[in-house]
């Protein structure tokens, strides 16, 4: 399925772009990060530290082991520091 | 209810001044307001901090920590303004006012969308300083102040 | 920390922007403004309400209460007005501001700033409704709003 | 000993006057106001339930079986309602 990736912050940074279209087979947001670390260095060192990552599915907050289901559009990102 | 995501600086003390000439009634008036902090800690001073959000989530977000705390206290009226991009130290960053018959109710309130904001809207604070760039890091205690809502009615 | 007590209108966007004004490199700033409620339960609408004060012991509970505040938490500043004598339906009687590196203690203060005021600063409120006059009582809530901080250390 | 004897709110008003100066051997509050209760029905009526009066002693909050010492000023009042 083809989904849309989204990188925030140091995320964003290390891995040195903002979002990118992916072709996966991922079922769930862990399944998708393993393929994304196999990928490059980047991406690994990026994923190295999973209780520092927050994720949202079509624009809401999930777990780090939630399914992936219809959505188009992951985002991965530090906590968040607003306010 | 009102939420605004601006990149442009807003004045804290107009802002309260318009809210609370809208509250006819309201009896209690509670507003936050977020400054930039120039100096932090005996680090370099900050020469200025950069917020990137999350266009689409961030406007999601603030609907709905709005829309929580109305449905948990008995607001008259409520105003989220939550800045990004570049700003310099001293600049408000985010205001929050809420209005209420009784001051409980308006402190609790605001608290709580204080306490959403700094967790769950998708904001990251970048301070530059000479010769550093750095991600503020998220405050332990900052989801320990969530948890105090979880399980109360309000 | 400053104490203003006085007869004449303010207006709390104005004392909030003096207030943030000078707050430079404290992070959090919390308000709290009262305001005269024109309408209440069912009753006549206000006409005016009149606050009698004790002057000089005002004086004093309100520089007693500021300097509380003050060494419970570590505020980088502090303003409390409250006005006595006649006033409108809609205008402010009062307002805290308090200023803190973080919210929590710039909540926390406002918040017991306010309590202490309710119920510990010599002030009676009056209303004058058509064909009626009445001293508000005291709320019970407000004995025990205060008994939350008689143990913590703030 | 002399005192200065402060009235506000509806106390003042049941009373009918802000403050007086009185000549008094009460040793304690709830003395000076048996003694006030004595002179006339308005201070008896004023002072019918002490669970709804306060007392300053020298512009300090008292309680109601405190010793009146030197206090020049004493002030009763109901509950006190600002903020």
């Amino acid at each position: 399925m083809t989904r849309d990736i989204l990188y925030f912050a140091w995320l964003r940074e290390r891995i040195g772009l903002p979002r990118e279209r992916v072709e996966t087979d991922a079922a769930t947001v862990a399944e998708l990060v393993a393929e994304l670390k196999s990928r490059e260095p980047r991406y690994a060192a990026a994923f190295a530290d999973m209780a520092a990552i927050r994720v949202a599915l079509d624009q809401e907050l999930a777990e780090l082991d939630a399914p992936l289901g219809q959505a188009r559009e992951i985002a991965f990102f530090p906590p968040m520091t607003g306010g | 209810m009102r939420v605004r995501l601006q990149e442009a600086p807003f004045d804290p003390g107009a802002e309260l001044a318009g809210f609370t000439g809208r509250a006819a009634g309201a009896g209690a008036v509670v507003s936050f307001t977020g400054l930039v902090r120039g100096d932090d800690d005996a680090q370099a001073p900050l020469i200025r901090m950069v917020i990137e959000h999350y266009p689409g989530m961030t406007e999601k977000a603030l609907d709905a920590i709005a829309a929580e705390a109305a449905s948990r206290w008995a607001l008259s009226d409520a105003l989220v303004i939550h800045r990004h991009g570049p700003m310099r130290p001293d600049e408000a960053i985010v205001f929050v006012a809420t209005a209420a018959r009784h001051r409980v109710a308006a402190f609790e309130a605001a608290a709580f969308l204080m306490d959403y904001l700094k967790s769950r809207a998708p904001f990251w604070k970048k301070e530059e300083r000479a010769g550093d760039e750095r991600w503020v890091a998220a405050r332990e205690n900052d989801e320990a102040a969530l948890a105090r809502w979880r399980d109360a009615s309000g």
